[in-house]
């Protein structure tokens, strides 16, 4: 078991993630908290392509590196933001206080995840999921519909009585689509909901920047 | 069936008037003559029963008592208490006497209360007393007993505060209640021994029991003991005896009926109900003589210097009433029975005649004050003679009888002795002593009455039960001459063997000899005393102070009367009071409900604190969240392991 | 045996991530009770969050499960969304309060 | 369907008061239902069979099945008068307050009413859980008596009264509960009925306390004791007392406390009996002291409603002295007793709200002299007075002796100490009477043209005369009121440890 | 054999949630046609109640479910089509309420009803989530549109300050519970709550993992119900939150949160560990202590009825622990009952809130309910009935209510939980009683004026009327909640 690059990759992007996050919390400056954290989420992103997850890796940069962090700082512009100095809180009783706990959370967390890394389970059978990869293959070939049932009659059986066999089913796709697969299919109705949640978001932080407060018995003042 | 309707009538007659009295006849001065004519007639109406009963009961052939059952009272468990009510030898003795002194005391409260504004409540709460007394004598059970005698220290309470405006008199009343409720309160207590021991309180079957001799202090002396106390309260002796003379402050009528006559005597009588048990327990028979011989003594000696005319009858009723528990407690019930009866005429008349001062000098009671009023009012005066020599003992007169016929049986009875017989003798002495001077300075010697008094004779309703009793005062005791007078003249002595089916009485055991002897050396020691006295108040009373000022402390230990009333005061009294204070304004204040409000406080205290932690600052909410987990964590991993 | 040890740390495993993951959400945490910077702890919360997408990779590539790559794609959307929420909030704040620190949030209380 | 009728009755009537406007109407027709009320507790009497031992009169009616709680409702002996003593003392209650309660007349009404259900509820109700409901919601009304016609500390009183009485319940609850799920291991099927209740062995063990029933047995106790109240507990009694209207409290003194005296004849004691005869001594203890305390203390109050207040301690001392001689003249005494101080102390407060209606204090001190100026009111006190001390010839003393008499056959020492307290109790009574009605005129009398103090009226001696002819009745004729009782208490002394009960129809 | 990709029989299943959330959109999609003028307050609420009505409708129709569909993530069992009754009707109460609160009404009430409608649609979600992430996004749907629809409220401060520390420990909580559903995925490969309830036996004993992932889920979920400690937020934001939507949050959030309890306990996620077992009990008592003795010196009626939610949370709590190792549905069947009638007391008392508060926190404490008691008589009568009923005593539904949970925990064993729930029911009595002594026994100091709503009369009077009813035929309501969890137990 030598020490591969992957292993010195990791130490680096740990490193940065770690020495970043600490900066995030440690800056005065929020400005300067942005750019750590923006510094932090492209360390993640790369341990998520030493983690064989591309896509996710690219969608993290994307997404939270570009997107979420340019949010931020745009809303910074808006504040006036002189008083940094304040920011950052003196040391207390009170602070001394949240640091050990922190700590200690932080132990509790360090310490069962590195103690218990043997635990990972793998998946269980289940059989939805399989149903997912069945649905797949039916619309990836496009017979009759008649002999298809039978197939998949025929498959479900087979896959019940050999739970193995539901695994490789997936050795033929790359992880993207994988991915997609899944996506679409166990988890659709999340994804679902989650176009929901999205647009719940735009509506409500539309409807939050546009009020106006003030108690108004159904009469418009002038803001 | 005839008995019942008498025994019915000889109690409801009584409750009649009152009922009509209390309820119908209008409250003021005018309806004084109405209502006492009412009341006088609803007592005379159970004399008539009384007597009809009574007679029922003479001859050889009569029955040896007469039952009467009206209904079921309490019926509970084991418990059984009837209505139900006895005429027999004792209790007809007692009727006779509480009807018949009891009208001739009505007859003279309608003179004796014609200016008062209330005569009407007075008669009223006058009938009420005869119905419990009657109660009282003839129940044929002890519960029953008790209702009676609860019920007339009721009507004593009312009657001793029957003019309540005045704070002493409503105070005095209190007391009679209260010092007559820790008696009762014993009576229940020997009540519940007795059930508890033969299950049952019936006179009759308790009567037919045997007993056997409690010779220590087993439960049956308890009861006796118990009941003994209950006696105490109501017959006024040591350490019971204090409402008593307090109680003088009720209407003379009533102090001559409740508190002379009938009343207090309710003691000797339950005893003597209970004599086949009391005679069983020698040792509270021991300890009822020793408290009759005690307060007998005690009492006269209290009465030798009193002023108030009342108050030296009221110590003297106490001092008779010692003498009669001697009797009883030397195991001479009858004997008991017979000073009660001869005591009831004579203390009546004396009481009456007391009544008939006072309202002749206008509501003065201070015997300093008076002094020759023999003249102004001959027939109290002769009156009053009789009843002082009946008391005093002369000879021929009723209480001489009567009261020696105690002190010999306490001289010559097993369960006598010679020390008691002593301190009867000491008393008796006293007894002659200072009725001869309440004679002397009532009656006799110069006049001291103030300027603007007119003493005047009384009514003729209120002499005619004066003469009457003076009468009785003479002759009541020749029913039961002891033999040694009587063999002169071949007269029986009735009166023992009336009792002798009811009744107990431990034989005495004495010669001849020793009576006369005992009889002789009362008599004359009396008599000395009692001239004694009357040279001192009428000849030489200037002398008085001389002999005063050599026993000033004693005359003040004694004309204070011990000081008995203030150390009950300070102690018993007031440790009660301040027992309560204490009890409510630290125990109840301080202890209870202040833990009370601790708790409270504790709590909304707490509340208080732990709202602190939500101080509006998000991060210590964070952090809680962050304790919380840790917490969590840490309890659930840490004790895993 | 020291050799060992450094060996045994810097040979990468899942325990790794998950200590890594730990460390990054504890100072997540750490920031978001210490900073008074509404806006930072906003970013603390992201950073807690992504400790969570690590943990998710993790697990999907050790667990050979890719569900939980699936997972880091929701948890990122709503990440997104909970950022847009919470900085529109954040500006509503600031409007009322021309504040955002968080010290002045101290109204509603007891 | 009779029992229904009588306990729902006034909660219809008292809900469709509220609705009426007019004061006046609205009394009327309170004072009428409620003496109509009573007449239907009349034919319950008439119809009761005093010679069974069984409920009587049983309505049954599933109401929670999965927890086998029924609306099961009876009567026998041993409820049968605190029912008519509740709807007996309601007319008379409307009838005292006629002119007393002026504020909020309908709503006064109806919490009267509402109140006179959960009271007939309480005594009624042979299921456990409906007894409890009865039980809790009998707080409400009479918490809104206290606290909205009450006094000056209404509210604080009002309070503690609610606070205390329900720390009491809230353990009887879980109680109760663990019963229930006794019944199903022993008996197979769940349920709440006290018939079922009386069926369970429960587990004892005498020699160490922590043991169930032991633990159950006080949980009801401290519910019961709470309501009696007992010594350390009383404290919410004299506050609420003094402070409510005096409906509030002739009900709370007339009824409510009985409440507590009920539960432990009807549940403490038979529902536990190893425990309950363990701890005998020890209740009979805090009896006589309590009999003692609540005398000493009534001595010395300056309050008229106060001192009668804490006369309550010490007389519902006698109830428990009785109940916990755990024998036939004790429990029958204890139950008279209960009926007496209902008479009695009811009678006493409706005095008391006579005399404060006219000159609006309680301060005995200022009073004096009073019976010359207003005798008819001195007697009907009187005779009160002498019910409260326990003459002979009044209710009282009939309660008392047996009390006495049953505690006697047990210990003693503690019937000698609880005889004093008949001494006691004459001496505050007496006292108090003393100072009131005797002596010179005190501060009020003297200046009457202040507040004109008239003798009694019609009305309130039309109040008075039911009570005074009861006072006597009962102290005479005890028997008839006994005969309907006899033979439940014979029944629940005799079987002590294996009590049952069945129920006719 | 019929067999569809995703059969359509699956997705009609969600057409409840989707009507809810399709009708929500309505009211903004008319005001942003109409030029951004704000439709007319009935309208927006007409139909709101109107999408609530046809999804009951639908639910009614559909019926319940035993099995997951959606490939596991979600099951429509009878729980979860009786919490959505539950909240459906909270959702219609919460709208009606919306339509005259001082906070609510005017320009947004369009936005109002849709965040409320969408946070209804994300709890539908949440209580049909077989999945835990798809319980986690629901979670986050609810969570947002809450946020939102506090900060919308129209207090200048409050609303804002009470949205935005709701937002930052919301979101923390939330990161938690994803956190947990992490390390439970990594403990088992899967995130579906079914599945890993079969392997909670013998994880609960080997994985620490495990073990970490059931107490950060367990926080995510008790953080919303305000367990102690992670209560804290919950007067501030209660207080600060428009009264209707406070309303919604303390029943609606409630009631689904703890209907989540129950599915994880069902499938013995807090079992098989005495530890977690101990410390949940600690936590019920102190939940419980917590907030009855704060709120008895609280003098702001909004923050009081916030600690009692507290406190009710410990009951409720209790039913939970008494049910994680329950063979018989009882103490989950307790628990949703006790859901249900809280939610029903609760919502009256806080619909009388709203009439009774006035702009900037005015009105709002309990010295304003001086005397309003005779002066509304139905008002004081329907609060007063409202506070015993919360109380717990007879014969409301407050009573059975604690009756049933307290009996639940008895039979489980769990009596000292029983013990100290009724002492706490002991000290909440006083608070509650406050409310009315200040409303029948206090006289007014100044006059409050109160506002004229027919429609939240209507919900008070319901209320009322549910209070009684199902105080006294419980069992109507019992069994139901019995069965409903019965069939997730069979499972």
């Amino acid at each position: 078991m030598d020490i591969t690059p992957q292993d010195i990759v990791f130490h680096i992007f740990a490193g940065v993630a770690t020495v970043g996050s600490i900066l995030v919390v440690f800056m005065a400056n929020p400005i300067y908290c942005s750019f750590f954290l923006a510094l932090v989420m492209s360390a993640l992103g790369g341990l998520f392509f030493v983690l064989d997850a591309a896509f996710v890796a690219a969608a993290q940069i994307i997404v939270y590196a570009g997107a979420v962090m340019v949010l931020f700082v745009m809303v910074m512009m808006i504040f006036d933001l002189k008083k940094d100095s304040e920011d950052l809180t003196g040391f207390s009783p009170m602070t001394f206080l949240k640091i050990v706990f922190v700590g200690a959370l932080c132990g509790v967390l360090m310490g069962v995840g590195w103690l218990a890394s043997g635990a990972t389970a793998t998946p269980p059978v289940d059989l939805n999921e399989q149903k997912s990869v069945m649905i797949k293959n039916l619309s990836t070939a496009p017979t009759s519909a008649v002999t298809d049932a039978e197939d998949l009659k025929k498959e479900v059986v087979e896959i019940t009585q050999n739970p193995q066999a539901g695994k490789d089913i997936f050795k033929d796709y790359s992880d993207t689509q994988k991915l997609s697969l899944k996506l679409f299919s166990k988890f659709v109705f999340a994804f679902e909901a989650l176009s929901v949640l999205l647009l719940v978001a735009i509506v409500g932080s539309v409807a939050l920047a546009k009020s106006r407060g003030g108690t108004h018995h159904g009469l418009k003042r002038p803001s | 069936m005839s008995g019942n309707l008498l025994i019915g009538i000889l109690l409801l007659s009584p409750l009649l008037g009152f009922l009509i009295n209390g309820f119908l006849v209008k409250q003021n001065n005018k309806s004084s003559v109405r209502a006492g004519c009412i009341a006088t007639a609803a007592s005379t109406v159970s004399f008539i029963c009384a007597a009809i009963l009574f007679c029922s009961l003479l001859g050889h052939d009569a029955p040896p008592s007469i039952r009467s059952y009206f209904f079921n009272w309490i019926n509970v468990g084991d418990f059984r208490s009837d209505m139900a009510f006895v005429v027999d030898h004792i209790s007809g003795i007692m009727i006779m006497i509480i009807t018949g002194v009891g009208s001739l005391i009505h007859l003279y409260s309608v003179g004796y209360m014609s200016h008062d504004p209330k005569p009407a409540k007075f008669f009223a709460y006058l009938n009420l007393f005869l119905f419990n007394m009657l109660i009282l004598v003839l129940a044929d059970n002890l519960l029953l007993l008790f209702v009676g005698w609860e019920g007339v220290g009721l009507c004593s309470y009312l009657l001793i505060g029957f003019w309540f405006s005045d704070p002493k008199k409503a105070a005095a009343g209190m007391k009679a209640f209260i010092v007559n409720r820790i008696g009762d309160a014993g009576f229940i207590i020997g009540l519940f021994f007795i059930f508890m021991l033969f299950k049952t309180v019936q006179f009759d079957e308790l009567s037919k029991l045997t007993y056997a001799v409690d010779v220590g202090w087993g439960p049956l002396t308890l009861a006796t003991l118990f009941l003994f106390l209950g006696a105490t309260g109501k017959s006024a002796q040591i350490p019971l005896y204090v409402w008593l003379p307090d109680a003088m402050a009720g209407p003379t009528p009533v102090s001559a009926l409740i508190h002379a006559a009938t009343m207090v005597t309710a003691g000797i009588y339950m005893i003597c109900r209970l004599s086949f048990i009391f005679v069983a327990t020698p040792n509270t028979m021991f300890i009822i003589a020793c408290t009759g011989a005690l307060t007998a003594v005690f009492a006269a000696s209290i009465g030798l210097f009193q002023n108030d005319i009342k108050k030296i009858l009221a110590y003297s009723t106490v001092s008779q009433l010692g003498y009669m528990f001697l009797g009883v407690g030397v195991g001479a019930f009858s004997a008991g029975m017979f000073h009660l009866m001869t005591h009831a005429f004579f203390k009546a008349l004396m009481f009456l005649g007391a009544g008939s001062v006072i309202h002749g000098m206008h509501e003065e009671q201070d015997i300093r004050k008076m002094g020759g009023l023999a003249k102004k009012m001959p027939i109290t005066h002769i009156t009053f003679i009789f009843g002082w020599l009946a008391i005093i003992g002369t000879p021929f007169f009723s209480g001489f009888f009567s009261k020696d016929e105690i002190l010999w049986r306490s001289f010559a009875s097993p369960m006598g002795a010679k020390l008691l017989w002593l301190a009867g003798i000491l008393g008796a002495t006293m007894t002659a002593f200072y009725m001869t001077r309440l004679m002397a300075l009532t009656f006799w010697g110069k006049s001291r009455v103030p300027k603007d008094i007119h003493p005047h004779e009384s009514p003729l309703t209120m002499t005619i039960p004066l003469i009457v009793l003076a009468a009785l005062s003479l002759v009541g005791g020749w029913v039961g001459i002891p033999e040694i007078i009587g063999n002169i003249f071949g007269i029986h002595n009735g009166w023992e063997h009336w009792f002798h089916e009811v009744v107990v009485d431990v034989e005495a055991h004495g010669s001849h000899l020793e009576e006369a002897l005992t009889m002789l050396t009362s008599v004359v020691l009396a008599g000395c005393a009692a001239f004694g006295a009357y040279v001192l108040y009428t000849k030489k009373a200037e002398q008085l102070d001389g002999v005063k000022a050599k026993f000033s402390k004693l005359y003040k230990i004694i004309y204070n009367k011990y000081y008995i009333d203030e150390i009950y005061e300070g102690t018993f009294v007031q440790a009660v009071v301040r027992g309560g204070k204490w009890l409510w304004s630290f125990i109840d204040v301080k202890v209870v409900d202040r833990t009370t409000y601790l708790l409270s406080d504790l709590v909304r205290g707490a509340g208080n604190g732990i709202r602190l932690m939500v101080n509006g600052n998000v991060q210590q909410y964070a952090l809680y969240i962050v304790f919380g987990l840790v917490g969590v964590m840490i309890l659930i991993l840490a004790r895993a392991s | 045996m020291g050799s060992s040890v450094l060996h045994n740390f810097l040979k990468v495993g899942l325990n790794h991530y998950l200590l890594l993951s730990g460390l990054l959400f504890s100072i997540g945490v750490l920031g978001l009770l210490l900073r008074r910077n509404a806006i930072v702890i906003l970013m603390c919360i992201e950073l807690m969050l992504n400790a969570v997408n690590l943990t998710f990779v993790a697990f999907a590539k050790y667990g050979q499960n890719i569900d939980g790559q699936i997972m880091v794609f929701f948890v990122m959307t709503i990440a997104a969304a909970e950022a847009s929420v919470g900085l529109a909030i954040a500006v509503a704040v600031f409007k009322r309060f021309k504040e955002v620190n968080i010290s002045h949030f101290e109204n509603l209380k007891g | 369907m009779l029992i229904t009728l009588i306990i729902f009755l006034p909660l219809v009537f008292g809900i469709g008061i509220l609705f009426i406007k007019n004061e006046k109407i609205a009394k009327s027709i309170a004072f009428g239902f409620s003496v109509a009320e009573f007449l239907l507790s009349l034919v319950l009497l008439h119809r009761f069979d005093a010679s069974s031992v069984s409920l009587q009169f049983v309505e049954k009616v599933e109401w929670l099945p999965s927890f086998g709680i029924q609306y099961f409702v009876g009567v026998d002996g041993l409820s049968l008068w605190l029912v008519l003593l509740t709807t007996f003392l309601m007319p008379i209650i409307f009838l005292s307050s006629w002119t007393a309660i002026t504020k909020k007349v309908p709503a006064y009404c109806a919490a009267m009413l509402i109140l006179q259900t959960a009271m007939l509820g309480t005594f009624l109700s042979i299921d456990m859980i409906l007894f409890f409901v009865f039980w809790e919601l009998m707080l409400v009304p009479m918490f809104l008596l206290i606290g909205i016609w009450g006094g000056e500390k209404r509210i604080y009183a009002a309070y503690k009264f609610f606070i205390y009485t329900m720390l009491g319940s809230i353990f009887m609850m879980v109680a109760i509960i663990v019963l229930m799920f006794l019944t199903k291991t022993q008996l197979g099927t769940m349920s709440s009925s006290l018939l079922d209740f009386y069926k369970l062995k429960i587990p004892f063990d005498s020699g160490y306390f922590f043991n169930p029933q032991t633990l159950m047995f006080f949980a009801f106790s401290l519910a019961f004791a709470i309501k009696v109240p007992i010594f350390p507990l009383h404290t919410w009694l004299p506050d609420a007392h003094v402070q409510a209207p005096t409906p509030g409290s002739v009900v709370l003194a007339g009824v409510m406390l009985k409440m507590g005296t009920y539960g432990f004849l009807r549940f403490a004691i038979p529902l536990f009996p190893e425990a309950a005869k363990q701890y005998a001594p020890l209740f009979i203890g805090i009896a006589v002291f309590g009999i003692i305390y609540g005398a000493l203390v009534a001595m010395v109050q300056p309050d008229m409603k106060k001192l009668v207040a804490y006369s309550s301690v010490s007389h519902l001392g006698f109830c428990i002295l009785g109940l916990f001689a755990m024998n036939i003249e004790g429990v029958t005494g204890s139950l008279y007793q209960m009926l007496n101080h209902g008479v009695s102390t009811g009678a006493l407060f409706i005095l008391v709200g006579m005399i404060y209606e006219r000159t609006h204090s309680r301060e005995i001190s200022k009073y004096g002299g009073l019976a010359s100026v207003m005798p008819v009111f001195a007697i009907f006190f009187f005779i009160t007075t002498l019910s409260s001390i326990a003459v002979p010839g009044t209710n009282g003393f009939v309660g008392e002796f047996l009390v006495l008499l049953g505690a006697f056959k047990v210990n003693k020492l503690a019937a000698g100490l609880a005889a004093t307290g008949m001494i006691f109790g004459a001496v505050y009574m007496l006292w108090m009477y003393k100072r009131i009605f005797f002596g010179t005129a005190g501060h009020i009398v003297a200046d009457g043209d202040k507040h004109p103090l008239i003798d009694l009226n019609a009305r309130e001696i039309a109040v008075l005369v039911p009570l005074m002819i009861l006072i006597f009745w009962m102290g005479f004729f005890p028997g008839n009121f006994l005969d309907k009782t006899k033979v439940s208490i014979e029944h629940l002394v005799r079987n002590h440890g294996q009590y049952t009960l069945t129920m006719n129809k | 054999m019929e067999f569809t990709p995703i059969g359509i029989a699956e997705s009609l299943l969600l057409l409840p949630m989707t009507v809810v959330f399709i009708f929500a959109c309505i009211p903004i999609t008319i005001k942003v046609l109409n030029n951004n003028v704000e439709p007319s307050n009935i309208l927006s609420i007409g139909i709101g109640c109107c999408g609530l009505f046809i999804a009951a409708v639908l639910l009614r129709i559909q019926g319940a479910h035993t099995d997951p569909v959606f490939f596991g993530s979600l099951i429509f069992d009878k729980m979860s089509v009786m919490v959505n009754y539950g909240v459906l009707l909270i959702s219609v109460f919460t709208l009606f309420m919306s339509n005259n609160n001082i906070n609510t009404t005017g320009q947004s009430l369009a936005e109002h009803t849709f965040l409320i409608l969408s946070s209804v649609t994300g709890m539908m979600i949440l209580v049909s989530a077989s999945d835990l992430m798809v319980l986690f996004v629901g979670l986050e749907l609810m969570s947002l549109a809450l946020y939102i629809l506090i900060a919308l409220g129209h207090e200048q401060k409050f609303s804002k300050e009470a949205a935005f520390k709701y937002f930052i420990l919301g979101s923390f909580a939330s990161a938690l519970l994803l956190y947990g559903v992490a390390f439970a995925f990594g403990a088992t490969g899967t995130t579906q709550i079914h599945l890993i309830g079969a392997m909670v036996p013998v994880l609960m004993a080997t994985s620490k993992i495990f073990v970490l992932a059931v107490i950060m889920i367990f926080v995510g979920i008790a953080f919303k119900t305000s367990i102690f400690p992670f209560h804290a937020w919950t007067p501030d934001v209660y207080q600060g939150a428009p009264t209707p939507v406070s309303a919604f949050m303390a029943t609606g959030v409630k009631l689904v949160m703890f209907a989540v309890f129950l599915r994880l306990v069902t499938e013995h996620f807090f079992s098989h560990n005495d530890n977690l077992v101990f410390v949940l009990q600690i936590l019920a008592v102190a939940t419980m202590t917590v907030g009855n003795i704060s709120a008895l010196g609280q003098e702001n009626i909004k923050r009081i009825i916030a600690y009692s939610s507290i406190a009710h949370a410990g009951y409720m709590f209790i039913g939970v622990i008494a049910a994680s190792n329950a063979t018989t549905p009882d103490a989950a069947g307790a628990v949703l009952f006790y859901l249900l009638s809280y939610s029903v007391m609760n919502l009256g008392a806080f619909a009388i809130i709203s009439l009774i508060e006035k702009e900037e926190r005015g009105h709002q404490n309990i010295s304003d309910y001086s005397g309003l008691g005779f002066k509304y008589p139905f008002l004081g009568l329907a609060m007063a009935v409202f506070m015993l009923a919360l109380a717990g005593m007879p014969p409301t539904i407050g009573f059975i209510g604690k009756f049933y949970i307290f009996s639940a925990a008895i039979k489980e064993g769990y009596t000292g939980l029983a013990i100290f729930g009724v002492i706490n029911s002991l000290l909440s009595a006083y608070y509650y009683l406050r409310i009315i002594v200040n409303m029948y026994m206090r006289e007014s100091t100044h006059s409050v004026s109160v506002q004229k709503s027919a429609l939240t009369r209507t919900v008070i009077a319901a209320s009322l009327v549910l209070t009684f009813v199902y105080g006294i035929i419980s069992t109507q309501l019992y069994r139901p909640a019995l069965r409903s969890v019965q069939a997730i137990m069979k499972r």
